[in-house]
């Protein structure tokens, strides 16, 4: 198609040099914009004004659903933390926030856990490339929420308790389950089952899969 | 106390000095602060400072000035170590301390008739014995204000040059040169004004334009229809002289960041608000020239002179009462669209604001002078 | 590195045996004959994959995996277990010889458990090698893979996981064929076969460990390293096992400081490609009870106060009598410092009062431990030349009262591991100075203790028992304010008025070179930096 | 024009707008001046990205001007070479901080042309790139003018601009969950599908930042004072955008026609119709009407490819490449094998070295990328496209008054993460 190349304007006018007709459409400009949300905001209408910010703490904006935020470790059905300790996360971090030290279950069925699972929100560079390289459904920035502030900086460490404290049930069909996994992942439920306590706001079900598109 | 006795001028004089100072011009200038912001942020589609509260009582971040304040206090006093310390201090007196003097001439209200309060209404200043709502009647009038105001150049000259700064130096020098070169501008464009109106007086000039506009009587119009022209100029140099967008210059933040660049604490709050203090009194002054001061117009002054007596308040009081709060809402309105231009344009560079003062706008009042001297004397002639 | 026999070597082979020529993948190349064709494929950059085939063992070409067309056979061979020769024409990336290796790797795939995350081989697993760079589709099958057993505890040091074995046999090669017992065993049929200790057997051999390493997955893994690292965040570095004076050569795997695991490193005139399970236990060592910062009069100072202090009592020493001022090296100790200890204690000192020590002997075979417990006893000799003399005697001139001061130099074994306290009386000495490595009973009764670094921590050679001058390289920081011991001697050289112009180890080992003959053909060998095992290439 | 004026100013930096002399004419030039050393910078209002100009100056007027870079050095080049290919898009997000994605486009682009697989890219892919870049770049544009706007006092254009900006960053956090630190490309494609409804938000997005773009141009574009401030101010004249090597917006107001997109077009750029806009003078002024007309052109960009865009996948089929799917991961030992293989060791790129560039929001943005096959980048250096840009203000500066720095600088758009790296 066609690139064509074209030389900007240079306006300029007598009106110009006399500076006052630009000025009063800059003013005017101003103006509208000043009525229009003044008498909004008065009125309570916020939403008719073009004013873009918002009151923050009282009003929020919701983060979409992509949104990376802090981390979360989801759970087994029993509770226990999904996380293998297979490094792959502290592996493929670029900012080397996370520690791991895994340990060996006593249940003989997992094998390997973390005995340590670290995250220093300070360090993280939000990335994600962490819940990407995770093979468990185990790590998620899926929060929708943000590193909290802390006084101190060891405060920011965020560990395996805190971690999981906000992480849920993960239902995502995995390793193990063996048999004829492509129908349970077809058929997978979008939803937690029921009776499960979701906290508000937390998206749930697995990982939504990166199938790349291909059919 | 008998009146016109010294007694009575002093008490009269202290009353309106406490009134206007802490009763108007302080309280305005520091909601001016909080105002700016608001009218900014509503001008570019933003909130603005809307969480000041006292307890429950919000009202929409009106008091943020008192947390100004607070912040301004207790906030540290530092002066360089290489610094005059002496005029690093004195400096933000001589920048506020004019703005609060020249307020002197400024009329505000109708004047009240003392003997005859429940009687008569000042309006005209028709009285027998009229206590003016002016704290000084005086006969140099405006020429008082220009030598006054011009005062406050030493605080920005002092401030840059005592900073021991390079670039508080540069902003002092480029405030001096911005200051006096528009003083020369300001004062041409009100030569007019005092060639139509025939007196320097504040008062005088005011109580003349009776009218908003009035055909048969042209000369009892606002200013602003008798001075056009003027009336641009002047407020082109008001702007200039109180030293804002786009004529901050001196200040320039993104470029040298001004004389005050060491300054912090309550010394820069002074800078703030002489600066808002400036806004109100230009404002009051360019009210007083073209736009009628108190009047407003003969219609609504005739329509509030019908005030009745009111439990213990005199109809005098009354409308002297009724005629401050129409100049109060004159003032503001100027002085919110002094914002509004500020947050609007681009700023100057100085040497083209140099060449604008010089080059333009001085020439622009000597003709403007000149007509009005022909025509006033052709209007006489005929 | 340098491996410079001085005795007796195997044989290489010579150049002058039969060759035949080959074509592989359309190039044409002379082998030797009786070469393995997958060897031979491999020398051309054919890269042809294999799971059961091990250059050190015997090949039974079971896992099928390394089938390559050779023109004029009906079906493709496997190229482990067919000798080259003349004239034969190899295709190694024919359709046909493809197809059927991929089809052999999803047969291993199908019942392989999806271990990886917990899988400590995942990093180095010729199975993760060979799928990726062969196969690298993704699984056709969703079916019910077999249950094995997960956990298996076969052994002392090992741990077995069946269902991650893919029935190479490669282990039951290394018990029988380098342990020379046969403790392993294949039983059962089909896709139930399972790899299990042979029966009244653990797998308990010296060699153990070696099953781990020749294991192209994770079904052996070591308790030792069990969980405790991810392999492919581990850095090596090449060194010499100071277990014994075998002198295996050995890679460390360390990381972050830490030494994790010791693997032997290939060199067919030493170790071939193993190790014994003793040696590989010899890093712990290097992270225990450390002598970690100078101590003078039992209290932590700082280096210069420590030498100061040294000098002093040194000094004051020598005063007294040089006669009666003794000097303990140690056969754990590289070339370099024993050189630069035997400089100052002959040439600089002139003290006539030279002991060696080192570890007690141990148990031998005749694979691999040598019952010489030191990594240098060779080297110390050669430095002695006929001056040292054992610790016997330096218990004895203890006790005739011969000694009034003594400078130990590593401390290993000064006090034997089954030798009471008294035998070696060191309160009859004045004055003790001590270089050492860790916290023991000849550190503590010192007036001066030096921190010295320990073999992993310093570059230097040893000298094994067959005079081989191989090389040790520093692989981790040394512990605490630890310095080598050249450095730390040539600083006492100067306190005491003598001068050793040592700035590295390297001009150490070139001095020692040019003045001893055993080190005469030594080659320091090119700096190296660790390389992360992840960017290493997999190790397989 | 007399011919009074000293040496320092060189005759291009002259100029006569309808008539009215510039102010150096107006001086007298003999009157002795001590010239005064004045650091601007590293912290200083106007140096965004934390640069420091040493200005030599005579009164107002800079006499010389050393430019010295530097503080925003974070070591990306050194630092890439102990991460996977992959992990080195966090770390080009950082690059230009307000247009990540472009950056990240040009990293995978180099990347992939090293790998010999950009053949191999899905359409939908290469459009998903074109999008999300041509987005970044009004945001990156929008960021200079208003910024530009702002160092002159003009406060509100600035609000208004990062009004627009903050639209698109929020529809961009849609995309791949993060305003700024997007880290959304991959080698082979990208991360995420375009959200549904990204097509319809967008065009909104575009509608209300027109008004926007109107509302700029009202308030700046005829005015006086703004076009005294940057009219003539700082021109660079076409034979030093050549030898200094200034692409971009800086490069293309001095009247040089080159675009990336236009003279070596990647992705899809060839398949849309658009105009590279080019200054006449070469002023700062010609700076801020290519980047407003280059917003315009990104808009026309962006409607042609969201009505173009083709389904399919957004990932490249090779599994050596690209991740397996999640599912795939989690229950067979193919793709986990395969999904431990990619992140564990790398993506396997093959030794070579290739230089790639491509259009980012400042100009040429070039990665010349050498690889070892070890799994990791060798080398990884950028050509930072305001670097020259910013050369060149050692000869601009001189002559102009300290207020000019202002703009000029602004306008060179010096984004300290890219130009220090």
């Amino acid at each position: 198609m066609a690139v064509g190349v074209k030389v900007v304007n240079r306006p300029g006018s007598l009106g110009q040099q006399a500076y006052l007709p630009a000025i009063a459409e800059g003013l005017g400009v101003t103006f509208r914009h000043f009525v229009k949300n003044f008498f909004g905001n008065v009125t309570g209408q916020r939403k008719k004004t073009d004013i873009a910010t918002i009151e923050y703490p009282e009003e929020k904006k919701a983060y979409p659903e992509r949104n990376r935020g802090l981390h979360r470790l989801m759970l087994r059905d029993d509770g226990q933390v999904r996380c293998v300790a297979c490094m792959m996360c502290p592996t493929v971090c670029p900012a080397h926030c996370i520690t791991i030290v895994p340990e060996e279950a006593p249940d003989g069925r997992i094998e390997k856990r973390p005995m340590i699972f670290e995250i220093d929100e300070l360090r993280c560079v939000v990335c994600g490339l962490c819940v990407e390289a995770c093979p468990c459904d185990a790590i998620r920035m899926d929060t929708l929420d943000h590193a909290k502030p802390t006084y101190r900086r060891g405060d920011a460490i965020l560990d395996k308790e805190e971690l999981m404290s906000r992480g849920v049930r993960s239902t995502a069909v995995q390793g193990g389950v063996g048999a004829f996994w492509r129908e349970q992942v077809a058929g997978q439920p979008q939803t937690p089952a029921s009776g499960e306590v979701v906290p508000a706001g937390a998206p749930h079900g697995p990982t939504p899969l990166r199938d790349h598109g291909h059919k | 106390m008998e009146y016109g006795s010294l007694g009575f001028q002093a008490l009269a004089a202290t009353i309106k000095i406490v009134f206007m100072i802490l009763g108007f011009l302080m309280p305005l200038a520091s909601i001016l602060t909080w105002m700016e912001r608001r009218e900014s942020a509503m001008m570019q589609d933003r909130l603005g400072p809307n969480r000041a509260n006292i307890g429950p009582f919000k009202l929409w971040g009106i008091t943020h000035f008192m947390a100004d304040a607070v912040k301004f206090l207790f906030k540290e006093d530092f002066i360089p170590p290489k610094a005059h310390k002496f005029l690093f201090m004195w400096a933000p007196i001589m920048a506020m301390a004019p703005a609060l003097i020249v307020a002197a001439i400024i009329p505000f209200g109708a004047p009240l008739c003392w003997g005859e309060m429940t009687e008569k209404v000042g309006l005209g200043g028709a009285c027998a014995n009229p206590v003016n709502l002016q704290i000084a009647q005086l006969d140099v009038g405006l020429l008082f204000y220009f030598a006054i105001s011009s005062l406050a150049v030493y605080g920005a000259t002092l401030a840059g040059w005592a900073s021991h700064n390079k670039w508080a130096m540069m902003g002092g020098l480029r405030a001096t040169s911005q200051m006096m070169s528009y003083e020369v501008t300001m004062g041409m464009a009100v030569l007019g004004s005092f060639l139509v109106y025939g007196s320097l007086e504040p008062g005088a000039i005011a109580d003349q334009q009776t009218n908003i506009i009035n055909f048969g009587h042209f000369h009892s119009s606002w200013g602003i229809f008798l001075q056009p022209l003027g009336f641009i100029l002047f407020l082109t140099a008001a702007i200039a002289e109180t030293k804002r967008t786009p004529f901050d210059i001196p200040e320039g933040e993104p470029e040298i960041i001004g004389y005050f660049v060491e300054y912090s604490g309550l010394r820069f709050g002074m800078f703030f608000l002489g600066e808002f203090l400036e806004i109100v009194v230009s404002s009051a002054i360019m009210i007083t020239i073209f736009f009628g001061g108190w009047h407003m117009g003969a219609t609504v002054d005739g329509f509030l002179a019908h005030v009745p007596n009111i439990w213990i308040f005199p109809k005098s009081l009354l409308f002297s009462l009724l005629t401050l709060i129409v100049w109060s809402i004159k003032v503001f309105v100027f002085c919110g669209f002094q914002l509004m231009i500020r947050w609007s344009l681009p700023r100057f560079r100085s040497d083209q604001l140099m060449r604008l003062g010089w080059q333009r706008l001085l020439p622009i009042s000597i003709c403007n002078v000149v007509a009005t001297a022909l025509v006033v004397l052709a209007v006489q002639a005929w | 590195m340098t491996t410079t026999p001085i005795t007796t070597t195997p044989t290489p082979p010579s150049s002058s045996t039969e060759m035949v020529t080959v074509t592989i993948d359309g190039k044409t190349q002379q082998f030797p004959k009786g070469t393995v064709l997958l060897e031979a494929c491999n020398q051309m950059g054919a890269g042809v994959p294999f799971f059961c085939y091990h250059p050190g063992l015997t090949s039974p070409a079971v896992c099928r995996q390394c089938l390559v067309d050779v023109k004029g056979q009906p079906k493709p061979v496997p190229s482990c277990y067919t000798p080259v020769a003349d004239k034969m024409e190899v295709m190694t990336k024919s359709p046909r010889a493809l197809d059927v290796r991929r089809q052999m790797l999803e047969f291993t795939l199908v019942n392989h458990p999806i271990d990886c995350p917990i899988c400590d081989k995942a990093g180095e697993c010729l199975l993760q090698k060979h799928y990726f760079d062969w196969d690298a589709k993704l699984a056709r099958n969703d079916g019910i893979k077999i249950k094995k057993a997960k956990v298996v505890d076969i052994g002392p040091r090992i741990v077995l996981d069946q269902e991650r074995c893919i029935l190479c046999t490669r282990c039951i090669r290394v018990c029988d064929e380098v342990a020379k017992t046969h403790q392993l065993e294949m039983a059962d049929r089909g896709d139930h076969e399972i790899l299990t200790t042979a029966p009244g057997h653990k797998l308990d051999n010296p060699y153990s460990l070696n099953t781990v390493d020749v294991c192209p997955v994770g079904a052996l893994t070591s308790k030792d390293f069990r969980f405790e690292m991810r392999v492919w965040e581990l850095y090596t570095t090449p060194s010499i096992c100071p277990g014994c004076a075998t002198g295996c050569n050995i890679e460390v795997h360390h990381s972050r400081g830490k030494i994790q695991r010791l693997v032997p490193r290939q060199n067919d005139q030493v170790n071939e490609h193993w190790m014994c399970d003793e040696g590989r236990l010899t890093y712990k060592r290097v992270h225990a009870e450390r002598l970690a910062a100078p101590m003078s009069g039992g209290a932590p100072v700082d280096w210069d106060e420590a030498l100061d202090d040294a000098g002093r009592v040194l000094r004051a020493a020598l005063d007294a009598g040089s006669a009666g001022v003794g000097v303990v090296m140690n056969a754990q100790s590289t070339n370099e410092d024993l050189y630069a200890l035997a400089r100052l204690t002959f040439d600089h000192l002139g003290l006539g009062k030279a002991y060696l020590a080192g570890l007690d002997q141990g148990w031998s075979d005749d694979i691999l431990v040598s019952a010489d417990k030191n990594p240098n006893t060779a080297g110390a000799m050669a430095i002695g030349a006929g001056r040292l003399r054992t610790l016997l005697d330096l218990a004895n001139d203890l006790k005739s009262g011969a000694l009034h001061t003594l400078l130990v130099v590593g401390t290993h074994g000064v006090i034997g591991k089954d030798g009471a306290a008294g035998a070696l009386p060191l309160d009859r000495l004045t004055t003790l100075v001590v270089i050492g490595t860790h916290r023991d009973e000849v550190s503590a009764a010192a007036k001066v203790a030096l921190p010295l670094c320990e073999w992993a921590e310093s570059d230097g050679t040893f000298t094994n028992r067959l005079g081989m001058v191989q090389r040790v390289r520093a692989a981790v920081p040394p512990a605490g304010d630890s310095l080598p011991g050249w450095e730390i001697l040539s600083h006492l050289a100067r306190k005491l008025g003598a001068t050793m112009e040592f700035t590295e180890a390297k001009t150490v080992f070139a001095e020692a070179k040019q003045k001893l003959p055993f080190m005469k053909d030594a080659e320091w060998g090119r700096p190296l930096l660790p390389v992360q095992l992840r960017f290493a290439g997999s190790r397989g | 024009m007399d011919t009074t004026d000293g040496p320092l100013v060189p005759p291009q930096h002259r100029r006569v707008v309808l008539g009215f002399k510039d102010a150096e004419d107006l001086e007298a030039p003999d009157l002795p001046t001590e010239s005064l050393p004045l650091n601007m910078g590293p912290s200083h209002p106007a140096m965004h990205g934390t640069v420091r100009m040493v200005l030599e100056v005579e009164g107002e007027k800079i006499s010389s001007a050393d430019i010295q870079i530097g503080y925003l050095h974070r070591c990306f080049e050194k630092e890439s070479e102990s991460a996977t290919w992959t992990q080195v898009f966090p770390y080009t997000d950082r690059l230009n901080y307000i247009s990540p994605m472009l950056n990240n486009v040009g990293y995978a682009l180099a990347v992939e042309k090293l790998m010999g697989i950009a053949d191999d890219i899905p359409e939908r892919a290469l459009f998903i790139r074109v999008i999300v870049g041509e987005v970044s770049r009004i945001a990156d544009h929008l960021t200079c003018l208003g910024a530009g706007a702002m160092e002159l006092g003009a406060f509100t254009v600035f609000l208004y601009a990062l009004k627009a900006r903050e639209w698109l960053f929020e529809l961009l956090e849609e995309v791949c969950g993060a305003r700024l630190t997007s880290t959304y490309l991959r080698i082979g494609g990208v991360h995420f599908d375009l959200p549904p409804e990204f097509g319809p938000k967008l065009l909104d997005i575009l509608a209300r930042t027109r008004i926007v773009m109107s509302d700029i141009g009202k308030l700046l574009e005829r005015n006086r004072i703004f076009r005294d401030r940057m009219d003539g101010i700082g021109i660079i004249t076409k034979e030093d955008a050549l030898a200094y090597g200034i692409t971009g917006p800086v490069g293309r107001s001095t009247g040089l026609a080159y675009d990336v997109r236009k003279d070596h077009p990647y992705l899809v750029y060839d398949r849309f119709d658009f105009d590279v806009p080019v200054g006449s003078v070469g002023d700062n002024f010609d700076r801020y009407a290519v980047r407003v007309e280059e917003v315009n052109q990104s808009m026309r960009i962006l409607e042609q490819a969201l009505a173009t865009i083709p389904a399919g996948p957004f990932m490249i089929n090779n599994p050596r490449v690209a991740l397996p799917p999640k599912s795939e991961t989690y229950n067979s030992i193919e793709a986990m094998i395969a999904h431990f293989k990619i992140i564990m060791d790398g993506i396997h790129v093959p030794p070579g070295e290739v230089y790639s560039y491509t259009e980012a929001g400042n100009g040429e943005l070039g990665f010349y990328i050498v690889s070892d096959g070890s799994g990791r980048p060798w080398k990884c250096r950028v050509r930072p496209p305001c670097l020259p840009a910013v050369a060149v203000l050692t000869k601009v500066l001189p002559g102009l008054f300290i207020a000019d720095v202002v703009p000029t600088f602004g306008m060179m758009n010096m984004i300290g993460g890219e130009c220090d790296r």
